[in-house]
């Protein structure tokens, strides 16, 4: 029984750890039709921005909730305005201008901190124990922390001037463009925002993953995989994917071993895309955000 | 027109494709080549950049105190960027194109075992200076890392005795994982132990909950880990994170070479205990001249040095001796030399090449972490690689150019 | 872009590769040769896509897929067999062969743009983790052991029928030569005959082809195979190359790099893409010469630059600045001809 | 008229979206030879109508016989393939390749070379499309570009032709042009035709079927329904 709640505990767990890796890229992904190479490298980025600001004594909460998606949301606001808004309906070209960019990513931060950087911050918040079994306090509070994000994120489409646009955008790009919105505001926006939302989850995994400049590398391929079979709807696209894809890779990860637990993941993905080629969301919720 | 600009590009091409050859070529004009070829980004850098720095400093020291046999050592750094392919090009390059002498190359066992038979074919003398699996016999390649037998078989009993019989061993998924964990697992059973399970993780793997529960489930005495790579280093955090570092230890074949023990947290690793041939806190004045050399060179940036960087520093100097011995830099009088019982006398102690395997006696050292830095408990001595020298003998045939435990060690004839 | 017509550009670019071919192992230094031999073989995968993609319309992200299961399946067969010979033709059937059950898949479920690109980048990745899974000794096929991340032996080319007669360095490098000057002659062919105009009439419009009764998802698998078989013959060209194969064929960067060559080298170019992959291959590897600068900061910004000063790719941006050349002279010998017929008025 | 064997016949078509019935129980049936106009305002159906016939859309209900073979839910080229020649609403041509091209392909599927190429130049004659021969069809007006797509469609001589306005956003010289073309189309095969420029439909028009609502609502001569009460409503709404 300690075995059973522990174990939902931590797949629960690979499941938010999916969608928060994968939300920032279903923003752009579901609002701007661009593909981002570069979101691992975003994530990398807001790790980084999370070490060298406690490495400063800046306290952790701070640097993890405030300080690492405000730099990487400026960060992605100047890339939108200096690279992506040339490419705009290129889907291709932002693809080669976005791995580019993931490479500069690495390229820069490997020059400034180095291959390896000491990050003396551990997760905190201490463990919590379910019979024979402990988990880790801090997994407990990411789990809350994606629930809330996805709520806050919600709470923004339903209420927000801007959620109405977004909403507008993820049915249908060309009626929104034809209603007069001002579509390049909106865009810089969104990048800013999905930047932030990724710099957020960057800085959040920090303590439990460590950073290196190449660890973007490690999230890309989970994080659009999850995006592209939940379909265009930002929140249930990326909720419904997660939920499915992290519990597939979670229990048979613990049957088996990791590297079925990953070949599991993505052969789930691969039936549900034939089954459902236009993701999740692309066939159930339809109405959904 | 068209064909001008297709012959243009045509010519362009050839000649960018052949410039690197004449800039190699004008560079390594008449003093002896060096080529090192070590992963300096994607990955593995981890690894290879303490490396890097420290073959340099070796190079700079020698060529300061007037070189070879009166010529410079001519170094030549090539970053195959943690990519297999790049391994062969640079080394193909460095055999035909700059026409090495001497190839110091590789981290991984899978980059050992892609260019070590282009050295071979080009006969060009072959080090690398890094702790594996063993069971490398080949007459042409050096290996001056640490083998099991010096440092696992010493590691399983004193952490066994300390901490119980039941381990459970978690390995990076390739030919160095596998082939150490069941050297992990001979050493377990021949001390009487119970090496409950084996588990196995591609390198990229940054999740290991569901593993932690099984760990838990299991309840071993210890937990013995032969992780690698940057993405691995979460294993440790999610460990502590989940409290479990204060119940069950963790002993570990890897952690440090890569300077783990610099990344995460002192909490998140005290007690953790290892065995290697080199740690910077080895309290010795060759050693503690070694380190501030070394500070002194690269200041505030300085990585912590461990085995791998130690290694690749002796390794050259190693070299160095044998070419001094030899009065040449000719590949097989160097061998020669090197086999006849070259040794040096560096930060780790005397490191000598012992001419059956080509690999090395030397002393090896168990430590355990305290606030991210190693204490030294015990030190053995002028250890031979006795694990390859199970399956090699290039003195009896000195012809061979394999890897021995390609197959595992059941394969080579050892009962796990 | 208008249906490619004759073969003569074709024939004029074969015969310089061929002049290329006999002069560069005069020339160039002898490693550059055998590391040429590995090239050609990323070339012809570049090749491949650049049928698929940039003639099909087909975004196969994942092509490496077949370049990588071409190039395992030549060092598990040539392992096995002791020979080349008959290794080559294997390996090109084997990535025709999953190319047709995974195009099936796709295209008879009518799965297109991104999902497509995600659904074959997908297949690729699933094979990258499937063979750094079988490290441990039991996984052998045959003789041949897999070898998980550190990969297999890639036996080296020999004369047909001869096992022990390997190739030199300098006669692989012709053979790869030969063999990419072949699949490029045979593309550009293929471009140019009923099967390849509505393949690219296809990639014009899908709806229009199957109005006028053509089964597309029938012309989209047969050019997926063939190129998966191109990209597969690659695949053999950069194991012999490389003289062996790691599950890194298949990795997101190899996928994500060959989609890179395309756009480099030009979309519905042929030539574009392999003198692309010479060119980028070339930088990557100086780069790794260096120590001043890092690597992936010049890469970076090399491909940033690009993607926003020449989005078409070179090949079809120096065809226009010719074009526009031709046309300004055109014109102004049309004035120069209006102004000396014009009767001198005025002045 | 004399009476012709049926070459297409729909039986209780249907077709949903949702809650709505775009076409709803629509039985029709088209006799040999016959040039058919489909009208009615936006959202009568039409269309809809259309596309199932062509495959475009497989219909919720009912089916569709072309010379008594059940094609219902079958793919376009299927459809194509029975000797079919279909124009779209949208204009649907290879935009990259010339004028010559587009025609050529249609030609070449059920021709061996030389007759395709004599096909495709003959083609490019009848429809007046000789300046144009090679350039991009996107760099073509757009009447043109509707011709090229009616040269593709008469390069591959079918024998029943499905028309989505044809002559949709065209001048008058080239609506003109197109009733004429159509007719002339009608001398070798059946056709049907959707449009809603009433104009055009008098300059072609011999039996039209008037849509409404989701079903067909009469089925005259233009000139009668024209003068029809229920048909004027419908089309002229509250000023009738």
């Amino acid at each position: 029984m300690d075995l059973v709640v522990s174990l939902a505990l931590q797949i629960l767990y690979g499941m938010a750890n999916l969608a928060l890796i994968s939300l920032g890229l279903a923003i752009v992904f579901g609002m701007m039709r661009v593909i981002n190479l570069a979101h691992g490298e975003f994530l990398m980025l807001g790790g980084y921005t999370v070490v060298v600001a406690t490495n400063n004594g800046v306290n952790i909460w701070i640097a993890m909730l405030v300080l690492a998606p405000l730099v990487v949301g400026v960060i992605g606001v100047v890339v939108e305005r200096l690279l992506i808004r040339w490419l705009y309906g290129r889907m291709i070209d932002t693809l080669l201008a976005t791995w580019g960019l993931s490479l500069l990513c690495i390229g820069l931060v490997t020059s400034l901190f180095g291959a390896s950087t000491a990050t003396t911050i551990s997760p905190p918040l201490g463990v919590i124990t379910i019979g024979a079994y402990t988990s880790s306090g801090y997994e407990m509070f990411l789990i809350v922390v994606t629930a809330l994000l996805l709520l806050a994120g919600y709470a923004a489409l339903k209420l927000t001037p801007l959620g109405l646009v977004a909403r507008g955008t993820m049915q249908n790009a060309e009626m929104s463009s034809a209603l007069g919105v001002s579509t390049p505001r909106i865009y810089m926006i969104t990048f800013g925002l999905g930047a932030a939302v990724t710099g957020l989850a960057g800085g959040l995994l920090a303590p439990i993953t460590g950073v290196l400049p190449t660890i973007g590398a490690v999230y890309i391929a989970k994080a659009f995989i999850t995006v592209i079979s939940g379909g265009m709807a930002i929140l249930t696209g990326t909720a419904s994917a997660s939920v499915l894809l992290g519990g597939v890779n979670g229990i048979v990860a613990f049957l088996t071993g990791p590297t079925i637990g990953e070949v599991a993941l993505l052969v789930a993905a691969i039936v549900l895309l034939r089954l459902m080629p236009r993701g999740i969301t692309g066939t159930f919720f339809r109405k959904g955000l | 027109m068209k064909l001008n600009r297709r012959h243009f590009i045509a010519t362009a091409s050839a000649a960018a494709l052949a410039s690197p050859a004449i800039i190699g070529r004008a560079l390594a004009a008449d003093g002896i080549k060096f080529v090192s070829i070590l992963d300096q980004s994607n990955g593995l850098d981890i690894y290879g950049k303490p490396m890097v720095d420290t073959t340099r400093m070796a190079v700079d020291e020698i060529n300061a105190a007037g070189g070879l046999l009166g010529r410079p050592i001519d170094l030549k750094v090539y970053d195959p960027q943690s990519s297999i392919q790049l391994y062969t090009q640079f080394a193909t390059q460095a055999a035909a194109g700059d026409r090495a002498d001497v190839v110091h190359a590789g981290i991984t066992s899978a980059s050992r075992e892609a260019i070590r038979p282009t050295f071979s074919r080009f006969q060009v003398l072959y080090f690398y200076n890094v702790l594996y699996e063993g069971g490398v016999c080949d007459i042409n390649n050096f290996c001056t890392g640490s083998t099991p037998a010096q440092t696992v078989e010493k590691l399983v009993p004193y952490t066994m005795n300390k901490w119980g019989k039941k381990v459970y061993i978690i390995a990076a998924d390739y030919n160095y994982g596998q082939i150490t964990a069941q050297w992990v697992q001979k050493y377990v059973r021949d001390n009487g132990g119970d090496p409950v399970a084996t588990e196995f993780f591609p390198l990229d793997v940054t999740n290991f909950g569901p593993t932690i529960k099984k760990i838990q489930q299991a309840r071993p005495d210890m937990v013995m880990s032969a992780l690698v790579g940057g993405a691995h280093v979460s294993f440790y955090r999610q460990y502590a994170a989940a409290g479990m570092n204060a119940s069950i230890p963790i002993a570990s074949t890897t952690f440090g070479v890569g300077n783990e023990h610099k990344l995460i947290s002192a909490e998140e690793g005290n007690g953790m205990i290892c065995a290697y041939s080199y740690f910077e806190e080895i309290d010795n004045a060759a050693n503690k001249a070694f380190v501030k050399r070394f500070r002194d060179r690269l200041g505030a940036d300085a990585p912590a040095l461990n085995e791998l960087a130690a290694r690749a520093y002796e390794g050259a100097y190693i070299w160095a001796e044998a070419v001094k011995q030899a009065g040449t830099a000719e590949r097989m009088a160097v061998i020669e030399a090197l086999r006849s019982g070259v040794h040096y006398d560096g930060p780790s102690g005397r490191v000598q090449i012992e001419p059956r395997t080509n690999h090395a006696n030397q002393n090896v050292y168990l430590a355990e972490l305290k606030d991210q830095s190693f204490q030294i408990l015990e030190t053995y001595e002028n250890q031979p690689p006795t694990d390859t020298l199970l399956v090699c003998d290039l003195v009896k045939d000195p012809s061979q150019s394999t890897f021995k435990f390609e197959n595992g060690l059941k394969a080579a004839g050892i009962d796990i | 872009m208008r249906l490619p017509r004759d073969l003569r550009g074709t024939l004029v670019i074969a015969a310089l590769g061929s002049g290329f071919m006999l002069v560069a192992p005069e020339v160039l230094a002898f490693f550059t040769i055998i590391t040429l031999s590995q090239v050609i073989g990323l070339a012809i995968l570049a090749l491949s896509l650049a049928l698929v993609w940039g003639f099909g319309g087909i975004l196969c992200f994942g092509q490496t897929a077949f370049f990588g299961l071409g190039a395992y399946a030549y060092a598990v067969a040539a392992t096995n067999i002791g020979g080349s010979t008959g290794a080559i033709p294997i390996a090109i059937l084997v990535a025709a062969a999953f190319a047709a059950v995974l195009g099936y898949f796709i295209f008879y479920g009518r799965v297109s743009d991104v999902y497509l690109a995600i659904i074959t980048l997908t297949v690729a990745l699933i094979l990258y983790s499937l063979t750094r899974r079988t490290s441990g000794p039991e996984y052998k096929i045959g003789n041949a052991l897999l070898g998980g991340f550190n990969g297999t032996t890639a036996p080296p080319l020999n004369i047909p029928g001869d096992p022990q007669a390997v190739l030199f360095p300098e006669h692989t490098f012709y053979v790869a030569m030969i063999a990419l000057i072949a699949a490029y002659v045979f593309c550009s062919w293929l471009v140019r005959t009923h099967f390849g105009r509505v393949c690219i009439a296809i990639r014009e419009n899908e709806t229009r082809a199957e109005l006028l009764a053509y089964d597309i998802r029938l012309y989209k698998l047969g050019i997926f195979m063939i190129g998966a078989a191109l990209a597969g013959l690659g695949g053999v060209f950069f194991s012999v190359g490389v003289s062996r194969v790691t599950p890194d064929v298949f990795s997101l960067s190899q996928a994500a790099v060959a989609i890179i060559w395309v756009i480099v080298g030009g979309r519905g170019t042929l030539i574009g893409p392999v003198l692309a992959t010479f060119a980028l291959h070339y930088l990557t590897a100086s780069l790794g010469t260096q120590s001043i600068l890092n690597t992936n900061l010049v890469l970076g910004i090399v491909l940033i630059i690009f993607v926003l000063l020449v989005p078409k790719g070179v090949v079809p941006t120096l065809a226009d600045l010719v074009e526009l050349r031709r046309q300004r002279r055109i014109a102004r010998l049309r004035e120069r001809w209006l102004r000396a017929r014009r009767p001198h008025t005025g002045r | 008229m004399k009476q012709a064997e049926t070459v297409l016949e729909a039986r209780n078509l249907s077709m949903h979206f949702g809650g709505v019935r775009a076409v709803d129980g629509v039985d029709f049936t088209l006799s040999e030879n016959e040039l058919r106009c489909l009208i009615g305002p936006n959202g009568a159906g039409k269309s809809t109508f259309f596309k199932c016939l062509t495959g475009q859309l497989r219909p919720t209900a009912g089916e569709v016989l072309i010379r008594d073979v059940n094609v219902t839910g079958r793919e376009p080229h299927e459809i194509g393939a029975l000797g079919v020649g279909i124009k779209t609403q949208v204009p649907n041509v290879f935009e990259g390749l010339t004028t010559e091209e587009n025609i050529w392909i249609s030609a070449r599927r059920w021709h061996r070379p030389a007759r395709a190429r004599t096909l495709t130049a003959e083609t490019v004659e009848r429809l007046r499309l000789g300046d144009v021969r090679s350039d991009p069809v996107g760099q073509l007006a757009h009447g043109q570009r509707q011709w090229v797509e009616l040269g593709m469609v008469v390069a591959a001589e079918p024998w029943l032709v499905l028309l989505d306005e044809p002559a949709a956003g065209m001048t008058h010289e080239e609506t003109v042009r197109t009733a004429e073309l159509i007719q002339e189309i009608n001398s070798t095969a059946t056709l049907i035709v959707v449009e809603h420029d009433m104009q055009f439909i008098r300059m072609i028009s011999r039996k039209v079927t008037l849509f409404h609502e989701g079903g067909i609502l009469m089925e005259d001569t233009m000139e009668a329904i024209s003068a029809d009460a229920r048909a004027r409503q419908i089309y002229l709404g509250h000023r009738a």
